[in-house]
């Protein structure tokens, strides 16, 4: 075990699985020589050569193409989208074909596939450097869609996308890159070191795609949270003094109903939280699901916080994020309710 | 500047719509046999003659002529006009079918069957193929059952794709035949990855492509071509310029302005403009280009020349925006009677064969027709099990899937 | 009043807004000579002349940036994507550009521009002619979704739409163009002719935006739907004899959440049907607004009844199509509940 | 075709990478004055040579020399000068400002100022531009007061953008400027159409678009490029050519297999590459794109051949990808000198005059800073109203959004 930070983790895996497995390929915009914008892939071209992992043009549409192309041949692409944000040229790629190769061709071709991709704000990124749009890629059947919140579940949850025969969206929350932020700006952030989960393994592990994990119980509301969210909802959690049950999703498709479902049972209670916009964000499936599995159990409605329906506003980053007091003030009301 | 003109917008418009004589007069056809065979190592800007200009062999005469003339032995043209023969006798065949409500949709590749043909003939048989939904002649040519094709039309209990696909949009793994998208122009980058991994594994196997003349106008077509050229990938991308984009002629791709073979040369890759009509043609610049991406030397575009004969699909009726005259009226023929007369000319041919040829295809379309039928067609006979809906959209059935399909019932 | 399909009716609304204001313009792939695949179009072209309706290349992203471009010059572009199935190669440009362009301008540059595609399933058209995709949208703040169910509210609806200072998605149901399709694909269907919403008046009048429909008023449960499904929906009260309350959406965004709230406290009981995939499709934002906003009346789950999670399959559309026995089956079961 | 060579995959690498000398030996650079001038309806393919050679006016003595040069007289070169010279005092000081933690972001146009500049001084007043974020020196050359980009810059509550955009993505439709976008090459078809509007409303203004080399991969640039085409659309479509993109060389870009002029060709629209770093060369050729637009002949293609001389923003550190001394042995040297010596050599400027024009820039700058900085910087002093975040997403705020707003209590 080393301590890592979670771009360190995530090279790691990458690392990893190009020494285990030479259909492995990483590529994206300044991923080669550079070793990406967030450093995510530094080293690993000296390390494995310019053919391993390379840079491409600026063309989000065909990296992903390309590699559904060489997924279809056999091999395993990582590929890189630098910012969420830029994903969309990449979306008739990801929607209309890695999504659904499998199925139209019942198997005939598949796409083993990586989409790594930074997300979400609270860097001062503005609109097109912050945005969350997980909840796209849950209404696409087909993709599976991963959020890690610790170098540890990174590293192996990373492994275990570029193992898994199908497609993987796998969402990198960037504002915990270096430490887990917890929502509250004006305090210093603690690096990763001081966090029991940055204890990486140096070689192969996996986490398994689809399980979620509780990471604080609690007896009086079950908080639903990934990705960065994980981090302020615990901290939401202590400062309001709520015994509150937060759970980590992991994976959002899919989704590890079980742990949620056997959670509300208990609490009764539920706050679903995520940083993306409002309106149709996955916090409204969740919502939907706690209700269909636990109507006769709920005390209270299931509340969401989550991003106002606005674009990421550069100058108002902290009055938009959904930070630690938003989610106790949701708790305490759900709680009331 | 001051007293500045007024601009116009300037909307394309073909030359004749329904109620005109159907006119080609501005279409240039250069004598067969004029175009110069450079080198395979040629660099895309010395190239520009062969992306302006219109290869051809077969000469109005039914002779092959030129630098381009593949040579091929009559045996091989022979196979090649029986599968062209084979092809349009199963689409005719099929395009009935949909009408008597064997099926939802149906698709023909009338007068473009030497394009898909002569290039499977130039390819090698592990040669990976990306196509649109026009190169039915591929998998013919490959030696795809044809009774499997009509299962797939048919979405019966022996569909290799299980129901879930749209009649057509056939997928063989085994007969290097990528599974067709009914999203245009995706397959064109996705060949490029799959070049970039033969490449990448020190394969000896390299990709081709097709899309059509209205496609090109997608955002996937740039992106082919432009890592296509950058990693010069061994892949032979292909625009079958049919004239027609469903209703819109392909002055609305851009086809007025510039040929689309000199689409490549922007991005520094060779393009070939052939006559897609004439097979020998189209198998030497096939060949030309393999040997290229063969060599390490990159990619090559290549305009096929065509006309779509037929309406766009079954759900169409060409002669609300175009002449009906005008397919009878292409200057550059129909691909079977041109490789006919060429075969006749050679001596290695003759009507009678031709005849018999037809009724030997038509029989075997019949044969694997009632084959497929019995088993069932679209609503009728046996379906493949609806527990299919659920299956295969990933490895493994998750949670939620299985819930609904319990639901279902099925 | 004349009566119309709702072909005719779109095509009505485009005739009486290219007559009434010079800065409309209609385009898109085959809609120009040709009059569009499902001839919405029709005789437009003929009528306006080749620079008021006019073919396109066939380049989704092209077309829809295009009509940024016009819309921010003053021009209100009305443009047709052939099929909702490929609006994916134009979802950069409406995602991070026409629903941003307001904001991101602060008012400087705006977007009316309409952008009309025929959507859902229902006419074997296999995964690539079938999807609903409307979840997608609206889940980007900035646009608005729009989806009639009627000749009567698509022409006034599409009237709204392009008089609207927004760019709007307008998605129309294609299964109903004809007729006024209720699920039961076994029996005759029926013209749109017998149906009090094909009496159109030829010239000027909208349907406002935002605005939902009560189309059957009941007591027991409510039933929230939207396009082909509100016909479906109905079939399916009256054949499970329910006295059940449905609501017509219209628009997605902006909702008119008073006339569900409305609904649901009276009847205790709600089912959100829609042709989409489960999994974050609309009915999952619906369902948490209910329960957001109604769970002290609610007597049991919200239930949903959609598309299964699975692409759209050729040959079992029936099974996969969510019918007025699927509904009615809800219904019960949230009566019972 | 048995025995088949293996293929092998090709990566693209620079010439020199840190801790090489810095290598522009394959960077050919011909002698100003010596490509031809051709009339405004030239057809592409007429005009290949413009599109693979490099036009260029001001020569190593500071002469303006052949058929491109523009003619222009002292008064506006001066004012050139001292627009190229106040832009890169605005840079400097912004750029300082984000060290200082006066605000999140920044990003410079060093060694670029020549193109937004002389351009600008191209174009009318009113015709409509489409920049990337590499443009600013349209808006200074258009006398957008330096303070509105600060406070926009600085988001504070003069930010004529409230706060809501990224610092430098400014708007201002008051001077032809469109609201920049972070999303990569999605202005170029919008400029298109924009220009298709004009030209369908009967105007005389016209538009113009840039994109960065690398952002010529984007589909985006293939949509502008092909509607271009086939409405012959009144517009300029530029590529700035600064041989980075980020840490991308442009042979990412494919840059190295075509020249990003010859990118038109293709699509049946001219291309003109031209040195970027000669104000007088891009004065030319984007005056001859605009006449030819003006005139309905349609669009041209003009690539501008330059240096991105800093990092790529204030996140950037190119010393990790690129020779240090990479900018200083770029082969066509620095705009604002090149435009000065040219000047001194007409007898129009000095070295003192030099020095006051860039003290004057810096004062101005200095005062607009003060200005600016008093009004509030990122995270201190007057910022906009909170409400701004919920305000401008529709024109008419929905209940969805009011009620966002009151649970934000702002
Ligand atoms: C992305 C996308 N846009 C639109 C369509 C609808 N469509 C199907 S075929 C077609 C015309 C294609 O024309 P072309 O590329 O010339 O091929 P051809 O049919 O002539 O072989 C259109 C517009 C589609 N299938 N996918
Ligand atoms: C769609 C999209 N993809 C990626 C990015 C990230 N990005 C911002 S600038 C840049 C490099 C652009 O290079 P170039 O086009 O050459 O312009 P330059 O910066 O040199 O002016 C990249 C990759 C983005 N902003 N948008
Ligand atoms: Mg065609
Ligand atoms: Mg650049």
């Amino acid at each position: 075990m080393v301590s890592m930070n979670m771009v360190q983790a995530l090279n790691s895996a990458m690392d990893v699985m190009l020494g285990r497995n030479e259909d492995v390929l990483i590529f994206g915009e300044d991923v080669g020589y550079f070793g990406g914008v967030f450093r995510a892939t530094d080293q690993l071209q000296r390390k494995y050569g310019v053919t391993r992992c390379f840079d491409t043009p600026i063309g989000e549409g065909g990296i992903v193409a390309v590699a559904i192309g060489m997924a279809a041949y056999g091999l395993r692409p990582v590929v890189e989208i630098q910012f969420a944000d830029y994903i969309y040229p990449a979306f008739d790629q990801l929607v209309s074909e890695a999504a659904r190769i499998r199925y139209r061709s019942a198997g005939d071709f598949t796409v083993p596939m990586t989409v790594r991709t930074p997300y979400g704000g609270g860097i001062f990124g503005g609109q097109t450097h912050s945005q969350s749009p997980e909840a796209l890629f849950t209404h696409v059947t087909g993709l599976k869609t991963v959020v890690p919140s610790t170098p540890y579940d990174a590293k192996g949850l990373l492994i275990s996308a570029i193992e898994d025969e199908d497609p993987v969206i796998f969402l990198e929350p960037k504002r915990i890159y270096n430490g887990p932020f917890d929502g509250y700006h004006d305090r210093p952030v603690q690096p990763w070191s001081k966090h029991p989960a940055s204890q990486v393994p140096e070689g192969y592990y996996t986490v398994p795609l689809g399980k979620a994990n509780v990471v604080r119980e609690g007896g009086d509301v079950t908080v639903l949270a990934y990705g960065t969210m994980v981090h302020v909802a615990q901290a939401a959690a202590r400062d309001a003094g709520i015994d509150a049950e937060v759970i980590d999703l992991r994976t959002l498709i899919p989704l590890d109903i079980e742990t949620i479902v056997q959670s509300v049972e208990k609490t009764g209670r539920c706050v679903v939280v995520h940083e993306a916009t409002l309106t149709s964000g996955f916090g409204a499936e969740l919502t939907a699901l706690v209700q269909e599995h636990c109507f006769y159990h709920l005390e209270a409605p299931v509340e969401r916080v989550a991003g106002w329906d606005t674009p990421y506003p550069h100058a108002f980053e902290w009055q938009y994020f959904p930070g630690p007091k938003r989610i106790g003030e949701a708790m305490r009301r759900v709680m009331e309710g | 500047m001051k007293n500045r003109k007024a601009l116009s917008l300037r909307i394309p418009e073909p030359v004749s719509r329904p109620g005109d004589k159907p006119d080609f007069s501005k279409i240039a056809v250069p004598e067969a046999g004029t175009v110069r065979k450079p080198p395979i190592d040629t660099r895309a800007n010395e190239a520009m003659d062969l992306a302006n200009g219109l290869i051809r062999v077969l000469n109005r005469k039914g002779e092959a002529v030129g630098a381009w003339d593949p040579k091929l032995d009559p045996e091989t043209l022979r196979r090649g006009l029986k599968t062209m023969i084979l092809t349009r006798a199963y689409d005719d065949r099929m395009f009935r079918a949909q009408r008597q409500g064997k099926t939802s949709f149906y698709m023909k590749c009338t007068g473009e069957e030497a394009i898909a043909i002569a290039q499977a003939f130039a390819l090698e048989r592990d040669d990976m193929c990306f196509p649109s939904y026009r190169q039915q002649g591929l998998l013919i040519a490959r030696g795809y059952p044809l009774v499997q094709m009509m299962n797939q039309v048919y979405s019966n209990a022996a569909d290799p794709l299980k129901g879930r696909q749209l009649p057509i949009m056939y997928s063989s793994k085994a007969h290097g035949f990528f599974t067709i998208s009914g999203n245009l122009g995706t397959q064109f980058p996705q060949a490029v990855g799959w070049a970039m991994a033969s490449a990448y594994k020190g394969d000896d196997r390299i990709a081709a492509t097709w899309i059509g003349d209205g496609t090109t106008a997608e955002g996937d077509f740039h992106q082919a071509l432009n890592f296509a050229s950058v990693y010069r990938a061994p892949v032979i991308l292909n625009v079958v310029n049919n004239q027609w984009a469903i209703s819109s002629y392909q002055g609305f791709a851009g086809g007025e302005e510039a040929t689309f073979a000199a689409r490549g040369l922007g991005y520094g890759i060779p393009g070939l403009r052939v006559d897609g009509n004439d097979f020998l043609a189209v198998f030497a610049v096939t060949q030309w280009a393999a040997e290229r991406a063969r060599s390490n030397l990159g990619p090559t575009l290549i305009e096929l020349y065509t006309y779509r004969v037929e309406g766009h699909s079954t759900s169409d009726d060409p002669s609300r925006y175009r002449p009906s005259e005008e397919a009878k009226a292409w200057p550059l023929g129909d691909p079977v009677i041109r490789l006919k007369d060429h075969l006749i000319h050679l001596g290695e041919w003759s009507e009678e064969r031709h005849e018999a040829a037809e009724k030997e295809a038509m029989d075997e379309v019949r044969a694997a027709n009632t084959e497929a039928s019995a088993i069932g067609t679209l609503g009728s006979g046996k379906a493949p099990s609806a527990r299919e809906m659920f299956e295969g959209v990933y490895k493994d059935m998750p949670w939620h899937l299985r819930r609904q399909r319990q639901q279902s019932g099925v």
